[in-house]
C-alpha cells in the first residue's frame, strides 16, 4: 500500500504550492514525451535499412559533423544548468548571459540540422525516397521542432528576465525551462547513438 | 512554459466580474463550469452519434438495405465509433472529473485551472473539426481504427486528413487534462486525504489519467505517420515502396486497448460510488478494488497485440498476448466479486442510479465474458471483425461505460444543479435502455458466428442473417426511445423539478457536505479528513455488531466557524478559448495547403496570442 | 434520513422489480437457445458448422469455452439477482439493520486465484490449437498451393504449380491439405472462409498462411472481413471443393487457352474486349501485362510475377456469380454491369490511377448497346 | 535515496566536471564507433549511450534529488517505452537476426 504513497504536498487550507505542482506536472508531461520520441525511434529502427533505390544511412552520414553539433548541443545542457544556478542564487545578470548563451548553443544545433538537411536532399535523400528516409527526417524533425521550441522557450524567460517580470512571479520558470531542455537533449543523446553511431 | 502557469490567485469577491451570459462560459475557469460545458457537449454529440448509430441499423434492417449509400455508411459507422469513443464517453468521463474530482479531494479547484478550460476548448475545437467534414466533401470513412494503407491511399479526398488531425488535437487535450488531473491528485489533496483514503471514483480518474498519458503520444505519431504519407508523400505504410502497414496496428492498438480501459475505468469508478451509497454498506475490499484498477490499467499496456490476432504476428507473439488477454479476466472479476460483495448484506434502495450500476453489473459480465472468448486465438480467428466482436464491445461500452455514466448522471445530476431528476421517468429510462440494449446486441453475437462481418453495408438474403438483424434494428429504436425520455427528463427536471437538498442520496463522500449546486469556491473551509468515506463516519458511527448508528446532528463533529479567510480563485480568462479558435482555424488550414496555409497563418496568430497572453496573465494580476 | 414519502416510494420500485429476475431468465434462456441454434447446417457462412479438421479444432475450443462461460455467468448473474431481490429494502418492517463489512481477506483472495486456476484450464488446449493451425503441411500430404491475392474488391486465385489464376471462385480438390499463400495487392483484406477455418488478413507486402482442407465435396461461402474501403460488403469468394478427378479436369482446362469463335456476335465482342479491356483484364494469354512496382508479385513464391489489375476472365461463365461473387452471372445483371459498373457496385472509378497501381473500380466505357450485347456474347461463351 | 536524506545539490564546479565527462563518453562513442568490433560494438554504444543518459536527467535534471512522486511518474514512461516497442520490434523480427 505504501508503494503508492507520495508526500502530501498539499499544504493547510488547500494553498497548494505552486511551483511543485508545475513541477511535477513537467515531469509528468515528460514522461509522455519518452512515449512519443520512443515510438518515434521505434519506427526509425523499423525502416533503418529499407533503403529502397535511395542512398542508405552509411553513404550519407557524416558523422564527425553530427557529432559537432551533438557536442555542442551536449553543452547546452551545461549552460542551462548553470543558468539554473544562478536562478536559484538570484543572479539575474548571470542567468540571462547563460539562458542567452543556451538558446544561442539551440540555435547553432539547428543550424547544422538544417545545413544537414539540404545536404542529404542534395545527395537524394528526402522524405519520399525510401521509409528510411521518411523515418529519419520525421524523427529528427521532431526532435528539431522540440529544439526549436526550447529556443523560443529560452529568449522568453531570459526577456522576461530584463523586463524583470520573471523576479516577480517567482513561480519557477526556468526551472520548467530547464528540465524541458535538458529532456530534449537527452533524446537527442539516444538519436544520436541510435541513428548515427549504429549506422557506421 | 506557457501551458504550465499556475492559477491567478484573486479574492473570491471579485473572481466573477459581471460580464455575464456566455461570456462568463467562455472565459470561465471554473472547474465546475468547464465539468458542465464538458457534460453538456458530450450529451449534444451522443445524440450525433445516436442518430449515426440508428442509420446504421436502420440499413441493416432487412438485406440488401437501400436507405444509405455504401459511401454514406461507411461516413455513418466511421463517424459514429469516432463521435462516441472520443467526442462522448471520453469527454463526458472528463465532465465527471472535472466536476467532482476537486470536490471529492477537497479542493478548491483543479491544479491548473486555465489549462484545464485550453483543455475543453480545444476538445471542442477538435469535436467541431471532425464534425465539420460532413458539411465539406463527406465525414471520415476509413472506419474510427483508420487502417493504413486505407486510410493513406486515396488523398484527392480529404476525409481522412480531417479524421487524422481532429484525432490529434483531441489527444493533445486529453494529455493536458491528464497532467492536470494526476497534478490535482498529487498535490491538491484535502489535509488527511491520503491517496488510500481517496474515493474510488478518483482513484479511477487518476489512473485514466496515467493510461492517456502514456497512450496517447504512440497514436499522436501514428496520426501524424498517416497525415504525412497522405500529405508530403512519406512512405511509412507503403508497402509497394518498402514501408509496413502492420506499423500502424501496433501504433493504433498501443493507444487503442489502454483507451478501452480509459473508455469503462470512470464507469467502474461510478459504480463503486453508487454501490455502497444505495447498499448503505462500504464498498466491500475497497483496496482490492482500487488495486484491480491499477492492475487492469498496467495491464491494458500489454494486451494490445489481441487486436491483430489475424495480421500474422506469429504462434508464439499470438500466444503470449492470449495469455495475458485473459490474465485480465482477473482484476476485471475481482472488481465484479467485489461489487457482488458490496450489495450483499445491504438495505439496496433500488432507484435510478442504483438500477443503473446494478444494469451495469449485469451486462459487463456478458461483455467481460465474451471478451475472454477473444483471448482463444483459435476462435477469435472466428470471431474477429464480425459481428460478434460488435456486440462484445458494446456490452462493454454500452451495457459498461453508457450504464455507469447513466448512473454518475441521476446520481450527480441534484449536486451539479441542485434538483432531482424524476424517478418514475428515470425508471422508465432505464428499463427501455435495458431492454433496447439487449434486444440490439445481444442478437450481434449470433450473426458474428453466423458469419457477418462487421462495416458491411449490406448483405444478401439466404445467410440466415435477416432474422437477427431485423430484432437488432427494432432494439435499437428501443434504445433511442429509451434516450428520448432521458432527454426529456433532463428538460423537464430544469423546469419543474424537485429541489435536491446538499445531500439527497445520504451519500458517504466530501462532494455531499457542500451545498447543491456547490458555492464558487467549493468548501467554506477546506475539510480535514480522516477517514475514508469521511462524510459517512461525520453521520454515523457503528455498534459492537458492525451496525451503522446515526449521529445526532447536535453532536456530530463540530468543524471549526466561518470560512477559510482568503479564498483564493482563478480569474476568468478568454486565452485558453482563443488559443483554441486560433487551433481549430490551423486544423482547416491544414487541410488545404497551400491556399489553406493563409488559415494557417492567422490561426497561428490567434493561438499564440492566447498562449502568451495566458503566460503573462498571472504576472500582471498575481501582485497587486 | 430523508423523509418517508421518498422511502415508499423506493418500495414500490422495489416491488415492481421482484418480477423482473424472469424476465431476465427469459432474456438469457432466449441468449442461450439463440446461439444454440446458431449450429444449424443451412446458413452458409456459419462459422459453428465446420466442414474441415482446422475449423472443427476452433469449434471445439469455442464450444469448451462457451460453456465454462455460460458457467460463470449463471452463476454470477444469479448471484447478483439473488442479492438484489433478498436484500432490496422491504416497505413493511423496520429498516434492515446493515453490517458495514469492509471485506473479507480470504474471499478476496480465493475469488483472485479462483479465475486464474479457470482461465489456466482455457490456456492449454488454447496455446496448443494455436500453434497447431500455424503448423504447414508437411512434403507428405503433397499439399496444393494456391496464392490468394485481395484487390479492392474481389479476390484473386493463382495456382502457381498449375500455370494459371483466376477469381472470385476458388476450386479446391476436397480431402487433399490446400496450403494459401495470402497477401494483397491494395490495402488490407481478410480471407475468411467461415466453415473451412478462421480468417487471416491479406496485408501487402506481407504474405500470410492458412491450410485449408475441406472434408468432402462442397460449396463454401467466403467474404473478405478487413474493412476494405467502399464496397468491402461485396467482397466475397466461393470455395468450391470437388473431388479429387473432377480437380484435374478443372485444371485441365484452365491450363489451356480458351477458342475464341472466328464470327458472330461473339468475335465482335472479342474484339471490342482486345481494344478497352484489355487494359485491365486477362482472357487466355491476351492482357494488359502490365509492369509496375508491385508489393504483390515478387514476394509470392512461385507467382507467375504478372501484375493483375482486374479479374481474370478465362472461362468467365463457369462462375455462378461475379463482381466480389455478389451478382447472378446472368445476361441481364451483365449487361446492367457492362452498361455502368458502378450503379451495381459502389466504387469509384474515377479515382483510379494505373500509374500507382490504384484500381478501385472498372470505369463506365460508355459502351454502346450492341457492344454490351457482344461482350456479354463473349463472356457467356467462355465456358 | 529517502526523502529525508537529500544529498546537497552540485555546485558550478561540479557541473562543468560532469560536462568533461559527458564531453569523455561521447568521444569515446564516436570513436567505438569507428573502431569497435560488431559484436561489442552495439552493447558499447547502448552503455555509453545509457550512461550519458542517467547523467543529464540524475544530475543536470535534478532527478536525483527531487521527491520521489517525480521520479516515479518519469520512470513510469522510461520504463513502459522499452518493454512496449521492444515487443513490437522483436514482433517484426528486429531485434533477433536480420
Amino acid at each position: 500500500m505504501t508503494a503508492m504513497t507520495t508526500p502530501d504536498l498539499a499544504g493547510p487550507g488547500g494553498h497548494h504550492d505552486v511551483s511543485e505542482a508545475r513541477k511535477l506536472a513537467m515531469w509528468a508531461f515528460l514522461g509522455s514525451e519518452v512515449l512519443l520520441f520512443g515510438s518515434l525511434i521505434t519506427t526509425f529502427l523499423l525502416y533503418r535499412t529499407r533503403v529502397g533505390d535511395g542512398p542508405s544511412a552509411a553513404e550519407i552520414f557524416d558523422i564527425p559533423f553530427t557529432s559537432i553539433s551533438s557536442f555542442i548541443l551536449l553543452m547546452s545542457s551545461l549552460t542551462m544548468v548553470l543558468g539554473h544556478h544562478s536562478w536559484e542564487r538570484k543572479d539575474w545578470r548571470q542567468m540571462r548571459v547563460w539562458l542567452l548563451a543556451t538558446a544561442g548553443l539551440g540555435m547553432i544545433f539547428l543550424a547544422g540540422q538544417v545545413f544537414e538537411f539540404t545536404e542529404f536532399v542534395h545527395e537524394g535523400l528526402t522524405v519520399s525516397t525510401s521509409p528510411f528516409g521518411s523515418a529519419f527526417f520525421v524523427l529528427t524533425g521532431f526532435h528539431g521542432l522540440h529544439v526549436a521550441v526550447g529556443v523560443m522557450m529560452l529568449m522568453a524567460t531570459a526577456i522576461m528576465g530584463f523586463t524583470g517580470k520573471l523576479r516577480e512571479d517567482g513561480g519557477m520558470n526556468v526551472g520548467l525551462v530547464g528540465l524541458y531542455w535538458h529532456f530534449v537533449d537527452v533524446v537527442w543523446i539516444v538519436i544520436f547513438t541510435v541513428v548515427y553511431l549504429l549506422a557506421v | 512554459m506557457a501551458t504550465l502557469t499556475p492559477q491567478a490567485p484573486s479574492p473570491a469577491s471579485t473572481a466573477a466580474p459581471g460580464r455575464g451570459g456566455i461570456w462568463e462560459w467562455i472565459t470561465t475557469t471554473d472547474h465546475k463550469k468547464i465539468g458542465i460545458l464538458y457534460g453538456f457537449s458530450s450529451i449534444l454529440f451522443f445524440v450525433v452519434g445516436g442518430v449515426e448509430a440508428l442509420f446504421i441499423r436502420l440499413q441493416l434492417a432487412v438485406p440488401n438495405g437501400e436507405i444509405l449509400s455504401a459511401d454514406a455508411y461507411n461516413q455513418m459507422f466511421t463517424m459514429h465509433a469516432t463521435t462516441m469513443v472520443f467526442l462522448v464517453v471520453m469527454p463526458i468521463a472528463s465532465a465527471f472529473a472535472n466536476y467532482f474530482l476537486p470536490l471529492q479531494l477537497g479542493a478548491r479547484d483543479v491544479a491548473f485551472p486555465r489549462l484545464n478550460a485550453f483543455s475543453y476548448w480545444l476538445y471542442l475545437a477538435g469535436a467541431l473539426f471532425l464534425t465539420v467534414s460532413f458539411f465539406v466533401g463527406g465525414g471520415a470513412d476509413g472506419g474510427w481504427f483508420g487502417y493504413a494503407p486505407l486510410s493513406t491511399q486515396v488523398t484527392e479526398v480529404v476525409r481522412m486528413d480531417y479524421w487524422s488531425l481532429g484525432l490529434q488535437v483531441l489527444g493533445v487535450a486529453s494529455i493536458a487534462s491528464s497532467v492536470n488531473f494526476i497534478t490535482t491528485v498529487l498535490t491538491m489533496r484535502a489535509p488527511g486525504m491520503t491517496l488510500m483514503r481517496m474515493p474510488v471514483f478518483s482513484w479511477m480518474v487518476f489512473i485514466i489519467s496515467f493510461l492517456l498519458l502514456f497512450s496517447l503520444p504512440m497514436v499522436t505519431v501514428g496520426l501524424i505517420q498517416v497525415f504525412l504519407d497522405r500529405n508530403i508523400g512519406t512512405l511509412f505504410f507503403d508497402a509497394a515502396n518498402g514501408g509496413d502497414p502492420v506499423l500502424w496496428q501496433h501504433l493504433f492498438w498501443l493507444f487503442g486497448h489502454p483507451e478501452v480501459y480509459v473508455l469503462i475505468l470512470p464507469a467502474m469508478g461510478i459504480v463503486s460510488e453508487v454501490l455502497p451509497t444505495f447498499a448503505r454498506k462500504p464498498l466491500f475490499g475497497r483496496s482490492f478494488v482500487i488495486f484491480s484498477g491499477i492492475a487492469i490499467g498496467f495491464m491494458g499496456f500489454g494486451v494490445w497485440a489481441h487486436h491483430m490476432f489475424t495480421s500474422g504476428l506469429g504462434p508464439v507473439a499470438e500466444a503470449a498476448f492470449a495469455l495475458t488477454t485473459m490474465f485480465i479476466a482477473v482484476p476485471t472479476g475481482v472488481k465484479i466479486f467485489n461489487w457482488l460483495g458490496t450489495i450483499w448484506g445491504g438495505s439496496l434502495e433500488l432507484n435510478t442510479p442504483m438500477l443503473f450500476s446494478l444494469g451495469f453489473i449485469f451486462l459487463f459480465v456478458i461483455g467481460g465474458l465474451s471478451g475472454v472468448t477473444h483471448s482463444i486465438v483459435p476462435a477469435d480467428s472466428q470471431q474477429h471483425d464480425s459481428y460478434y466482436v460488435v456486440a462484445h464491445f458494446h456490452y462493454v461500452l454500452f451495457g459498461g461505460a453508457i450504464f455507469g455514466i447513466f448512473s454518475g448522471i441521476y446520481y450527480w445530476f441534484p449536486k451539479v444543479f441542485g434538483k432531482l431528476l424524476n424517478e418514475r421517468i428515470g425508471k422508465v429510462n432505464f428499463w427501455l435502455m435495458f431492454i433496447g440494449m439487449n434486444l440490439t446486441f445481444a442478437p450481434m453475437h449470433v450473426l458474428g458466428l453466423n458469419g457477418m462481418p462487421r462495416r458491411t453495408y449490406r448483405y444478401a438474403e439466404g445467410l440466415g442473417l435477416d432474422v437477427w438483424n431485423l430484432v437488432a434494428t427494432i432494439g435499437s429504436l428501443v434504445l433511442a426511445l429509451g434516450i428520448a425520455v432521458f432527454l426529456y427528463n433532463g428538460w423537464r427536471t430544469f423546469r419543474k423539478g424537485e429541489v435536491a437538498g446538499p445531500d439527497p442520496w445520504d451519500a458517504r463522500t466530501l462532494e455531499w457536505t457542500t451545498s447543491s449546486p456547490p458555492p464558487e469556491h467549493n468548501f467554506d473551509r477546506i475539510p480535514v479528513v480522516h477517514h475514508e468515506d469521511d462524510f459517512w463516519h461525520q453521520k454515523y458511527t457503528t455498534d459492537e455488531e458492525g451496525r451503522a448508528v446515526a449521529i445526532p446532528a447536535d453532536l456530530r463533529p463540530v468543524v471549526a466557524e466561518g470560512p477559510d479567510e482568503d479564498i483564493h480563485l482563478p480569474s476568468p480568462s478568454y486565452h485558453p478559448a482563443l488559443a483554441g479558435l486560433g487551433i481549430f482555424v490551423m486544423l482547416l488550414g491544414l487541410v488545404y495547403v497551400p491556399w489553406g496555409l493563409i488559415a494557417v497563418g492567422v490561426g497561428g496568430i490567434g493561438f499564440l496570442w492566447g498562449m502568451f497572453g495566458w503566460s503573462l496573465e498571472p504576472l500582471v494580476r498575481g501582485d497587486h | 434520513m430523508n423523509g418517508t414519502e421518498r422511502h415508499e416510494g423506493r418500495l414500490r420500485v422495489g416491488r415492481r422489480f421482484f418480477r423482473r429476475p424472469t424476465g431476465r431468465f427469459v432474456l438469457f434462456s432466449i441468449a442461450a437457445s439463440v446461439l444454440l441454434a446458431a449450429c444449424t447446417t443451412d446458413i452458409p457462412q456459419n462459422s459453428l458448422d465446420p466442414a474441415s479438421p482446422q475449423a472443427r479444432d476452433i469449434d471445439n475450443l469455442w464450444w469448451l469455452v462457451f460453456w465454462i462461460a455460460v458457467v460463470v455467468f449463471v452463476l454470477v448473474e444469479v448471484a447478483l439477482v439473488v442479492a438484489i431481490v433478498r436484500f432490496r429494502r422491504r416497505r413493511r418492517g423496520p429498516e434492515r439493520e446493515v453490517r458495514q463489512v469492509h471485506g473479507n481477506l480470504r474471499m478476496e483472495i480465493m475469488w483472485t486465484i479462483l479465475p486464474v486456476v479457470v482461465l489456466a484450464v482455457i490456456a492449454v488446449p488454447t496455446v496448443k490449437t494455436i500453434f497447431d493451425l500455424r503448423e504447414a503441411p508437411t512434403p507428405e500430404e503433397n499439399a496444393l498451393v494456391v496464392n490468394v491475392i485481395g484487390h479492392q474488391w474481389w479476390w484473386e486465385f493463382e495456382y502457381p504449380e498449375l500455370g494459371f489464376s483466376t477469381a472470385q471462385e476458388m476450386y479446391i480438390p476436397a480431402g487433399r491439405s490446400i496450403y494459401l499463400n495470402i497477401t494483397s495487392a491494395d490495402v488490407i483484406h481478410s480471407f475468411w472462409t467461415p466453415r473451412l477455418h478462421g480468417k487471416r488478413d491479406a496485408v501487402p507486402g506481407r504474405v500470410n498462411n492458412l491450410t485449408y482442407f475441406a472434408d468432402e465435396p462442397g460449396d463454401y461461402l467466403g467474404q473478405c472481413a478487413e474493412f476494405c474501403g467502399l464496397a468491402h460488403a461485396d467482397m466475397r469468394h466461393m470455395v468450391r471443393a470437388v473431388s479429387a478427378g473432377d480437380f484435374e479436369v478443372w485444371a485441365a482446362k484452365h491450363a489451356s487457352l480458351p477458342e475464341i469463335p472466328e464470327e458472330g456476335a461473339v468475335a465482335s465482342g472479342w474484339e471490342t474486349f482486345n481494344i478497352i479491356c484489355v487494359a485491365c483484364h486477362v482472357i487466355g494469354d491476351v492482357g494488359p501485362g502490365v509492369d509496375l512496382t508491385v508489393p504483390v508479385a515478387d514476394r509470392l513464391p512461385g507467382g507467375s510475377g504478372d501484375y493483375v489489375l482486374a479479374p481474370n476472365l478465362s472461362y468467365f461463365a463457369e462462375r455462378e456469380k461475379f463482381g466480389g461473387w455478389t451478382f447472378e452471372n446472368d445476361t441481364a445483371h451483365l449487361q446492367a454491369w457492362l452498361a455502368d459498373p458502378s450503379d451495381l457496385k459502389p466504387m469509384t472509378p474515377e479515382l483510379n490511377d494505373l500509374e500507382e497501381g490504384r484500381v478501385l473500380g472498372m470505369p463506365n466505357f460508355g459502351l454502346s448497346p450492341e457492344d454490351i450485347s457482344n461482350l456479354t456474347a463473349l463472356l457467356q461463351s467462355l465456358e | 535515496m529517502t526523502e529525508a536524506a537529500h544529498p546537497p545539490h552540485p555546485t558550478p564546479r561540479d557541473y562543468w566536471l560532469i560536462a568533461v565527462v559527458l564531453a569523455v563518453i561521447t568521444a569515446a562513442e564516436v570513436a567505438v564507433a569507428y573502431i569497435g568490433v560488431d559484436v561489442v560494438k552495439v552493447p558499447l554504444l547502448f552503455a555509453m549511450a545509457f550512461a550519458k543518459f542517467v547523467i543529464v536527467v540524475g544530475w543536470y535534471m535534478h532527478l536525483r534529488y527531487e521527491k520521489k512522486a517525480y521520479r516515479r511518474l518519469f520512470y513510469l514512461g522510461l520504463i513502459a517505452a522499452p518493454i512496449l516497442f521492444g515487443v513490437v520490434l522483436f514482433s517484426f523480427g528486429v531485434l533477433i537476426g536480420s
